[in-house]
């Protein structure tokens, strides 16, 4: 059955070059980050895989961080490409 | 072509395709994003090498500081800077450039095939001397018994790294707030989440520090989380960080590694620099890896958060 | 994770071996300053693979520590040094208004270019 | 091949097949405001299929709700990040980045 995981988690390592082929296309910046959250998404899947096929519940807890962590970049994103850098693109404008 | 062979050339393929379109790439954001995506499968490397604690601590930097680090200064020069790459060498110097490196990497390559296949390292001894270190983890017993000197230094560099950011500073600024005053809309999305997932954080990096001692984890991931959040919390306008001439700042800054100085000192006048008594050693490696932390998550913070740019909030 | 799952830390020091030279290329033959903090990120990591990778040669022992307690420092110092680098660079793009140290015009003074190497 | 085994394959199975249709939809899809369906729903959906999948297999309650938080976490992230980034990408909100010259 490890084997089987491992194989899944070869697929998704897949999704991720579909991911990588979008971040070299763009065509904006946005396309890019997200791109990169998708990236999160099918990382973190293939962390959960590798956990179970090893049997090594450890494995979990770096799926944990990159979970939390998973939208800090987009965030940066949006700072940096509001009208002054710092703010929110919810913010009504000025 | 086992699974586990296909995983792992699939794995590598894809990390080196990504490193030489960050090093290649046109687009400057487009390069900071292959970074990012980057990192994230450097990480899954370190667990497929059974180094759970280093891939805690790429996921952690990888997914979290670097992306907020990069994606800000990318920003910043954008907007002061001109864009362009100028005197760039020509094809020549270029591929002069591409076969040297090749070469340096082909050297690395022979090296690494001509190893002793055998060869065991430093584990055995690591694995003897274990029962006496205090702690089961053994990366967490190289880094806060074995070779703490190491661990000691590095935690004064990180210092001298936010010393020499602070000194960036204009003089008008000097002793004032690190970067620009962020904010967002109060009621918003991002000021929501930034509410939402401090305590999660909080949990996790507590968790990292506390399993470190037996699993993988310790004040290194721990501290990052740690840090990464309360960048977020500014980031989504909660709450600002601190003016950094503020003495509680500083003194967070300098316990973690004051306190570390002084249990070497100690272990000193009972012998050994650094040494720790096999009875006492748990208490004192876990009482350190909590200052680490705290230390480690403001210096990073800080670090990622820039020279002081302004001295009113 | 070793046995049934097999190893493959050669296949990883391999690809150490490449990132670095990548990286030193990158470095060497790319001049905008952002991308040579990635690029010299790319080599330190790809040290740290290949230092990794060869410390995991026997899977029965499983991966040595000493050297992951070593990249763990290593990492995040080039963190703390990349910060550096990063706050370097905006100010330096700040006050003359150029993104990398090479000459625009012929009669431009080219700044020292060791400011962003940090060392590690 | 025990029950547990045959659900785990099963419902990775179908976790893998959305993680498949979201990578298409990313790549496929015309603009950028259609691709964000991507990202928010068939992946989290896959994600989500995949945690419930092997579930069973982990062993200790910890673990298990660690899964769950995993899960919790990056469907949070998903949707805080969907909402800016569209936010974001409305006209008038993007400030023009200047472009590299390629060298």
């Amino acid at each position: 059955m490890s084997a089987v995981l491992l194989g899944f988690a070869a697929f998704l390592l897949l999704s991720v070059a579909g991911g990588l082929i979008r971040v070299l296309r763009g065509p904006d910046a946005a396309d890019r980050i997200m791109a990169v959250q998708l990236i999160g998404t099918s990382g973190v899947a293939v962390l959960l895989l590798l956990a179970a096929a090893g049997a090594n519940p450890a494995i979990v807890d770096v799926a944990l961080i990159m979970a939390l962590l998973a939208a800090f970049a987009a965030v940066a994103f949006v700072k940096s490409a509001s009208a002054d850098g710092l703010g929110d693109p919810e913010e009504p404008d000025p | 072509m086992t699974p586990a062979l296909v995983f792992d050339g699939l794995l590598a393929l894809l990390a080196v395709a990504a490193a030489m379109a960050a090093i290649g790439g046109r687009d400057l954001f487009g390069s900071v994003a292959f970074f990012i995506v980057y990192g994230l499968l450097i990480a899954i490397a370190w667990v497929r090498l059974d180094a759970i604690d280093v891939a805690l601590a790429e996921a952690a930097i990888g997914a979290g500081l670097t992306g907020i680090l990069l994606i800000s200064a990318l920003a910043r020069v954008e907007r002061t800077a001109s864009s362009g790459e100028s005197g760039e060498g020509g094809r020549l110097a270029k591929i002069a450039a591409a076969l040297l490196c090749a070469g340096v990497a082909g050297a690395l390559a022979w090296a690494a095939l001509a190893l002793d296949p055998q060869g065991a390292g430093l584990t055995p001894l690591i694995s003897e001397a274990l029962p006496q270190a205090g702690v089961g983890n053994p990366v967490t017993a190289v880094l806060l018994n074995f070779r703490a000197y190491d661990t000691l230094l590095e935690s004064i560099v990180l210092l001298f790294a936010l010393v020499a950011v602070w000194s960036l500073a204009d003089d008008g600024n000097w002793g004032g707030l690190p970067g620009l005053r962020q904010h967002a809309r109060s009621d918003g999305v991002l000021a929501t989440f930034g509410r939402l997932l401090p305590p999660f954080g909080l949990v996790v990096a507590v968790y990292l520090v506390w399993a470190g001692s037996e699993n993988p984890g310790g004040a290194f991931q721990g501290g990052t989380v740690l840090a990464a959040i309360w960048l977020l919390v500014a980031m989504a306008g909660i709450t600002e960080l601190p003016r950094v001439s503020s003495l509680p700042l500083r003194a967070a800054l300098v316990f973690g590694p004051a306190f570390f100085l002084a249990v070497g000192a100690i272990g000193a006048l009972a012998g050994t620099f650094l040494g720790l008594a096999p009875a006492a050693a748990k208490a004192i490696i876990l009482a350190v890896e909590a200052g680490l932390t705290l230390s480690i998550a403001a210096t990073l913070a800080l670090l990622v958060a820039g020279s002081p740019q302004r001295t009113q909030g | 994770m070793s046995g049934a799952l097999g190893h493959s830390a050669t296949l990883f020091a391999l690809t150490g071996a490449a990132l670095v030279g990548i990286g030193l290329y990158g470095f060497v033959a790319r001049t905008h300053l952002l991308r040579r903090v990635l690029a010299f990120n790319v080599i330190g990591s790809g040290v740290f693979l290949f230092f990794g990778a060869t410390g995991f040669r026997r899977p029965d022992l499983g991966a040595d520590p000493a050297p992951q307690a070593l990249i763990i420092t290593g990492i995040i110092v080039a963190l703390s040094l990349t910060a550096l680098a990063l706050a370097l660079i905006t100010r330096y793009a700040a006050l003359s208004g150029r993104s990398s140290l090479e000459d625009e015009a012929p009669d431009d003074e080219a700044p020292d270019a060791g400011d962003e190497r940090g060392g590690g | 091949m025990t029950p547990i085994d045959l659900y785990t394959l099963a419902m990775i199975a179908a976790g893998a097949f959305f993680f498949f249709a979201g990578t298409l939809g990313l790549l496929r899809f015309p603009d950028l405001h259609s691709r964000l369906h991507a990202l928010t729903k068939a992946d989290n959906l896959g994600l989500g299929l995949i945690v419930l999948g092997l579930l069973p297999r982990m062993g200790d309650v910890a673990t298990m709700l660690k899964m769950l938080l995993v899960w919790v976490l990056v469907v949070g992230a998903a949707a805080t990040v969907a909402q800016l980034i569209a936010r974001i990408a409305l006209p008038g909100h993007l400030r023009s980045r200047p472009k590299d010259d390629g060298r």
